[in-house]
């Protein structure tokens, strides 16, 4: 008797957060839950342009371990990875303090700001396109033709740097992202704590390293954690940019699971290597979940 | 520090000495700014040139001014016999695409939101982590699994589809940044709400809320930014030329890179870029809310 | 309406803020104030009177209704809030009309009952404003008359005057009485000010890591406080206390201090044994304290610090390894450094014990003619 | 607690699973035919939109047919241009086809049609091959439409990818007229061999007579894979159905290009270039040679890539270049090229596989090619269509037409989009100098074994 009451209230008691849990969980069971499902089955199979599941055991696994590409790719990825994240974090908290502190006119913060925004908001297929053309090995490359103005021979670079130009192109996007982040938290930073270390004759390094950089520890790991994983998973770019070549020299996991997929149809190898994906960001995310004792933020519910 | 107790009589020397150590850092940070911004504004400004001119001598320098590439804004472009379809269709599609978007987002987001961040539940905790997690996975690559979704929904080549996926694939990071405005939320107010005679249900939308604007109108910039520069989930699900928005506009003028017309390439890119750019420079300030309270909300 | 908690526990996942089989009975029409340092438990008592939070065990009930598990909508309850939580997008007209917009109460009245409210705040002129545009005090009132606009049975104040400046803390607090006792209305505040406790409330409760250490009027509060800690809680400027120890022998009773020893024959304090030294703590409110030696007592020190307050001068003396403050006549000329003696009678001390805390000298005191003795002085 | 939210979960999937399950059913299965009208759809990939409004044409007869047969039927053709690339128009078919929203024609470049087959989208259309609008047609051509004894598509069209030389510069160096312009001639004959070209090329590029010696696309593509034919080698076998790794033909043709790079005949990083900048270089004479495509006088007449004179028209393009095949790798030898035909290929679940096949062989219309062929400077596929007077008058088209009798095709083998992936990429490794020959086949070979596993077939 006494159970079945406290079931029912227990109930009562639930269903409003579930009920407001309800269209973002169907979301997510259906578009995150079941494809991982399916995409966990089908590296199973070998899955190619007549879209069978042909189950093939392990065949996929092995011939990643295989794959002469794979050791180059796991060496792009983690490059591409590490200094893009590196430029992201870094330059995008030059630039936040660079047009919020720095600069205190907010006319002239805006306007680096937003000109800082425009590749972010630029359709990727743009942007691309204008990197293509400003690095063209022609002559007619836009830079090549600077270059030609002043009687310099045109160089190439696309083809000879790839992965600076991956890791240039992608960390100018991110950079963004970061600067507004940034920015926002250092604006909310309190004015008289500035004033006071002022008054106190900090040097503007010392008030950067000992209190802006401390207030926005927060958004910097944020940050940090953020770009680890899209950077991890995110490829659209590099698709667009050198499409990963020449060769494999620019092509990295995420890219190599797509390539797999809709240019060879090889679906269930490529799917195989979106799973090893999955589970490298899974891994990652366990870790910085760690280090970062995200239990801190979730407070408990105050009303009962 | 010491400099404060210094006679008099050395005051100006040091003063002077100082004036110039404090400019260093700013001319230092204009510097910067300025090195690492020019190729931007380079990049940005050839764009803008080559839309409004013929052919761009040397890669550089724009030869006569036309507005020949910005014929689509008043015709069909037609290219080599095929006629794209109008542009205004594409916009209305752009902006029905994000449009719906940003307001499913927002709907379910901050539903999703003021549970996770305000109420007790059992799988509470589970849930958040699992949130927070998702953002790892490579939706890209999950592709070919929501194709078969979407085809056993029946919503393959339908924008309704497309919304959908798109809404799902962003939930999580819009349920989490809700979150934090939520959680900044004082418990007085909605306690106060409880106490004034509201249901909980009630205080939510009656109190909290319209607190919380400030991160609704962030997380709404957010979607429709996202929606209307969407191109990947668009290109591969949806077919008919009904559907048509910007970014596949722009991809059919790129499709066969022998017949690219650069001019108009160019001049369709910024019609795409504006509105952004325009929305975003009235809403940064609101952009710049997401992470008040240092970051804690995002 | 008369509010009874019996045997209330509450607990959080997290250690502080927890209750402790809570007893307590609030009658009606009575203002009762919870004391407190923080963490100490008196704001969770209050939210779960409001309803917000719900007892983990024990019962609780108003009219003798169990109302345990009532929503706070259903108690008929007004609150102010420490940070008087007003809704920030709705003017101040709405704000005080919020509570009967939720009963149903039809506009006009709505707003008839509002302004009626508002003008017994004093805040009439300023029913357009949004929150953001008032003042602290301003905001604290809009506050005040959200909680009494639908005429609610009990009155919840938590910490509603600690964001006001000291002038107006007065004024504010005068406020509140006066529209308790106009409404009748039972109110319970939650304070850490002792002094708002004392000034406004009928009886105050104090409390301590979740239990209730003292429970009584004003007065008796400060005059017969149970224990040492709401013996230094209570009073402004705190009670003195001095180090010394307390012997009994052969049923005779004395104590030590400042190098005297103190007769306690008539004013036995209750202690069981009957051969035994004890460390105590001697309680002397400052303003017991006199110059000059005709008391029970004398104590030689240094004035290390002389305070003038206007009507009198607070004086600082340092008496052996203790510190003890007194008030002095304005007019006296006392200066730091100089050698003074106080004295004080000894109907004016309290001992405790150093270990347990507990009055030693409650039980007599608390009886006979001494009683008198201690109120007059 | 865990198991409530695995409860939930599982209930939520449930729930969704029978809501769109619903859905599903709800949706009404289109009708085709109202008032007697059939709509037959079709899709078609980039700007040569004439393949679609042939369709449309041919229907119009289709119909008249229909009539004069007293059939209460009409023909509708729905076409949609598909813009995007190559493998984007596949992947899009395989999911329309899935989602049950395919096209009845699917307009393809021949090669497809090993996968397209193998997934069972297409359906074969062997009688295409006795009726007699295609009872002309050019009998290699078929070769392309066929795979695994079947003819699995009508053939559309067939071009040619010559190679391009700049007369002016062969002038600038001293040949005189005739010798320009019979240089065609002799590389037909075998005269003029790959290693002749090349040292013209050396000898150009060393006068300063132009930047650049030869110049190929900078984007992966079927024209790499005519050297491997040249240099005697295979690329499918038909017998086991299997993709050939002819090693001794590959390591000949990297060693083509690896001589190319080093010797700096080819602009360097030509493999990173945009198309738009490699067709400023040709058309403005930077290059001596150019390897193109016959389409490529349709571009050049469509942009301004020339920095005086902008759009150049196909008058301009003879006047200052010629065409010619493929040279001989050894003197007398057989100069090549590689053609590409387009296919009209049928869905397998066409609902009118009659009435679709009566319009495919309409469409071979003599005339409608030549309207197709004068637009997009294509070749014709039947006898007729090649003797039809426009096509014959025309400037550019009416040179190369020879070259079909020396064309050569792709594998249709599905497997060729992989080795010719794997290909690109040591193509790109020795003309950055980053491997030699040896060492990109070597690669090579690692990496089509694991590609391609039981479909590689290697051939010392």
């Amino acid at each position: 008797m006494k159970k079945s009451k406290f079931l029912i209230n227990g109930m009562r008691k639930h269903s409003l957060p579930w009920l407001m849990l309800a269209p973002f969980l169907i979301l997510i069971v259906i578009f995150f839950f079941l494809p991982i499902i399916l995409i966990a089955v089908n590296a199973f199979t070998d899955m190619d342009s007549a879209l069978q599941w042909t189950f093939n055991g392990i065949d996929n696994f092995k011939k990643m371990l295989l794959d002469p590409n794979m050791p180059e790719i796991l060496k792009n990825t983690f490059i591409y990875v590490f200094f893009t994240l590196a430029i992201n974090v870094l330059f995008g908290l030059v630039l936040g303090l660079l047009t919020s502190y720095f600069i205190q006119k907010e006319s002239v913060g805006l306007l680096f700001r937003t000109i800082w925004m425009l590749p972010r908001i630029s359709p990727p297929v743009v942007y691309v396109l204008l990197w293509l053309w400003f690095f063209d090995p022609s002559p007619y490359g836009i830079l090549n033709s600077l270059r030609a103005l002043v009687d310099l021979p045109p160089g190439e670079w696309l083809s000879s740097n790839p992965k600076t130009a991956i890791v240039l192109a992608n960390g100018m996007i991110g950079a963004s992202f970061g600067m507004i982040i940034f920015s926002s938290a250092i604006k909310s930073i309190p004015e008289n704590l500035f004033q006071a270390a002022k008054v106190d004759g900090a040097s503007q390094w010392s008030i950067i390293q000992d209190i802006i950089i401390p207030a926005i520890r927060w958004p910097l790991m944020f940050v940090t954690m953020w770009q680890l994983l899209s950077l991890l998973t995110s490829y659209e770019y590099i698709l667009l940019l050198t499409g990963g070549g020449p060769m494999v020299e620019s092509e990295v996991l995420s890219l190599y699971s797509y390539h797999k997929a809709f240019e060879s149809f090889e679906y269930g190898y490529g799917s195989a290597v979106s799973l090893v994906l999955v589970v490298i960001a899974l891994g990652f995310s366990a870790i910085i979940w760690k280090v970062f004792g995200m239990k801190k933020m979730m407070g408990t519910s105050r009303v009962e | 520090m010491e400099g404060i107790y210094e006679p008099k009589m050395e005051a100006p020397k040091i003063k002077t000495v100082s004036k110039w150590n404090a400019r260093i850092p700013y001319i230092i940070a204009y510097g910067t700014l300025g090195i690492t911004t020019l190729p931007i504004i380079l990049m940005y400004l050839w764009l803008l040139m080559s839309s409004f001119s013929t052919q761009m001598k040397h890669g550089v320098i724009p030869v006569e001014f036309t507005l020949e590439n910005w014929r689509f804004l008043w015709t069909n472009v037609e290219m080599v016999g095929s006629v794209y379809p109008s542009i205004w269709t594409a916009t209305w599609n752009s902006f029905v695409f994000a449009g719906v978007l940003t307001v499913l987002e927002v709907i379910i987001g901050v539903m999703a939101g003021y549970a996770l961040s305000r109420m007790e539940f059992p799988g509470r905790q589970g849930i958040m982590k699992m949130t927070m997690m998702l953002h790892a996975f490579p939706s890209v690559a999950l592709l070919i699994a929501v194709f078969f979704i979407l085809n056993f929904m029946g919503l393959f080549d339908s924008l309704l589809g497309v919304i959908l996926v798109k809404t799902a694939l962003q939930i999580p990071m819009t349920a989490w940044i809700i979150k934090g405005f939520f959680d900044d939320v004082p418990w007085d107010l909605e306690w106060a709400g409880l106490i004034d005679g509201c249901n909980r249900f009630k205080v939510w939308y009656t109190i909290v809320i319209p607190i919380i604007k400030p991160g609704i109108a962030a997380v709404s910039i957010f979607s429709f930014l996202a929606g209307w520069s969407e191109f990947l989930l668009l290109y591969t699900f949806v077919l008919s030329d009904d559907n048509i928005t910007l970014s596949t506009y722009l991809q059919k003028l790129i499709s066969d890179p022998n017949l690219v017309n650069y001019g108009l390439l160019s001049a369709v890119s910024l019609f795409y870029m504006i509105p952004v750019l325009i929305f975003f420079i009235f809403t940064q300030k609101s952009l710049m809310q997401v992470s008040a309270g240092g970051g804690k909300g995002v | 309406m008369k509010i009874e908690l019996k045997n209330i526990c509450k607990t959080f996942n997290k250690q502080s803020n927890t209750i402790n089989n809570l007893d307590m009975t609030i009658n009606d029409g009575e203002f009762v104030a919870l004391v407190g340092p923080s963490g100490c438990g008196k704001s969770t008592t209050m939210l779960m009177i409001a309803g917000i939070y719900k007892p983990t065990s024990g019962n609780l009930y108003f009219d003798g209704q169990l109302v345990n598990d009532l929503e706070p909508k259903d108690r008929n309850i007004g609150m102010v809030f420490q940070s008087y939580a007003l809704y920030p997008h709705m003017t101040v007209l709405d704000n005080i009309a919020f509570p009967l917009k939720q009963q149903k109460v039809p506009k006009e009245e709505r707003y008839e009952r509002a302004k009626n409210a508002a003008d017994m705040v004093h805040l009439g002129h300023l029913l357009d404003r949004k929150p953001s545009q008032l003042s602290g005090g301003q905001q604290q009132r809009v506050a005040l008359a959200r909680a009494i606009v639908k005429k609610p049975k009990v009155l919840l104040l938590d910490e509603p005057m600690s964001n006001l400046d000291a002038r107006l803390k007065i004024e504010m607090r005068e406020e509140i009485s006066r529209i308790q006792k106009e409404l009748g209305i039972t109110a319970i505040m939650v304070t850490h000010d002792q002094e708002e406790a004392m000034t406004t409330a009928d009886r105050v409760a104090i409390m301590k890591e979740g239990e209730l250490i003292q429970y009584s009027s004003p007065m008796e509060l400060y005059n017969r406080p149970k224990n040492y800690f709401v013996a230094q809680f209570i009073g402004n400027p705190p009670m003195n206390f001095l180090k010394s120890q307390l012997a009994v022998k052969d049923g005779k009773c004395q104590f030590y201090i400042n190098d005297t020893t103190v007769d306690l024959n008539n004013h036995l304090p209750k202690i069981k044994s009957h051969n035994s030294i004890k460390d105590i703590y001697a309680g002397i409110r400052p303003y017991d304290l006199k110059l000059g030696q005709k008391g029970d007592i004398t104590l030689d020190g240094v004035v290390s610090l002389v305070e003038p307050t206007g009507h009198s001068k607070m004086v600082n003396v340092k008496v052996g390894d203790d510190r003890i403050r007194f008030f002095a006549d304005p007019l006296q000329k006392i200066e730091r450094g100089s050698k003074i003696t106080l004295t004080a009678s000894i109907s004016s001390i309290h001992l405790f014990d150093c270990e347990s805390g507990e009055n030693l000298t409650a039980e007599t005191i608390g009886e006979g003619q001494d009683n008198k003795l201690v109120i007059n002085s | 607690m865990k198991k409530s939210v695995l409860s939930l979960v599982s209930f939520l999937t449930v729930a969704a699973a029978a809501l769109t399950g619903c859905q599903k059913q709800s949706e009404a299965d289109a009708q085709p035919a109202d008032n007697g009208v059939v709509t037959i759809s079709a899709w078609s990939e980039g700007a040569e939109v004439t393949r679609l409004t042939n369709l449309e044409k041919a229907s119009e007869k289709l119909n008249e047919e229909l009539k004069s047969q007293g059939k209460d039927i009409q023909v509708k053709v729905e076409p949609k241009s598909f813009d995007g690339g190559w493998d984007q128009y596949a992947k899009q078919f395989m999911l329309s086809a899935k989602a049950g929203k395919a096209p009845d024609i699917y307009i393809t470049p021949h090669e497809t049609i090993g996968w397209l087959a193998d997934g069972n989208y297409i359906m074969p259309l062997d009688e295409l091959r006795d009726s007699k609008e295609y009872a002309d047609v050019f009998p290699k051509l078929w070769d392309a439409a066929s795979y695994n004894g079947h003819i699995w598509g009508a053939l559309q069209d067939n071009e040619a990818r010559p190679v391009f030389y700049n007369k002016n510069i062969l002038k600038d160096l001293g040949w005189n007229e005739t010798e320009i312009e019979e240089l065609p001639e002799k590389v037909r004959r075998g005269e003029f061999t790959l290693d002749d070209m090349t040292k013209l090329a050396e000898e150009v590029v060393k006068q300063g007579k132009a930047k650049y010696g030869v110049i190929h696309r900078p984007v992966n593509g079927a024209d790499f894979h005519y050297f491997n034919y040249l240099f005697g080698g295979q690329l499918y076998s038909e017998e086991d159905n299997k993709i050939v790794l002819d090693k001794s033909a590959v390591g000949k043709q990297l060693a083509y290009h690896y001589e190319l790079a080093q010797k700096k005949l080819l602009p360097d990083k030509l493999i990173s270039m945009e198309w738009k900048n490699v067709h400023r270089m040709v058309v403005n004479g930077e290059t001596l040679f150019y390897y193109g495509g016959i389409w490529n006088v349709f571009n050049w007449g469509n942009d301004n890539f020339h920095d005086q004179l902008g759009k150049v028209d196909a008058k301009w393009v003879n006047e200052n270049f010629g065409m010619m095949l493929v040279p001989a790798a050894e003197k007398g030898g057989e100069p090549i090229t590689l053609s590409h035909p387009f296919l009209y290929t049928v869905n397998a679940k066409t609902k009118h596989p009659d009435l679709t096949k009566r319009l495919l062989e309409l469409v071979a219309d003599p005339k409608l090619q030549t309207e197709h062929n004068l637009q997009t400077f294509h070749l014709p596929v039947t006898e007729r269509a090649a003797e039809d007077p426009e096509f014959k008058t025309d400037l550019t088209l009416g040179n190369i037409a020879y070259m079909s009798e020396y064309t050569t095709f792709l594998p249709n083998h599905e497997g060729f989009t992989k080795y010719s992936n794997v290909f690109w990429n040591s193509l790109q490794a020795v003309e950055l100098g980053k491997q030699t020959p040896d060492q990109a086949l070597e690669s090579m070979e690692a990496q089509l074994k694991v590609d391609l596993g039981e479909d590689l077939k290697i051939v010392e």
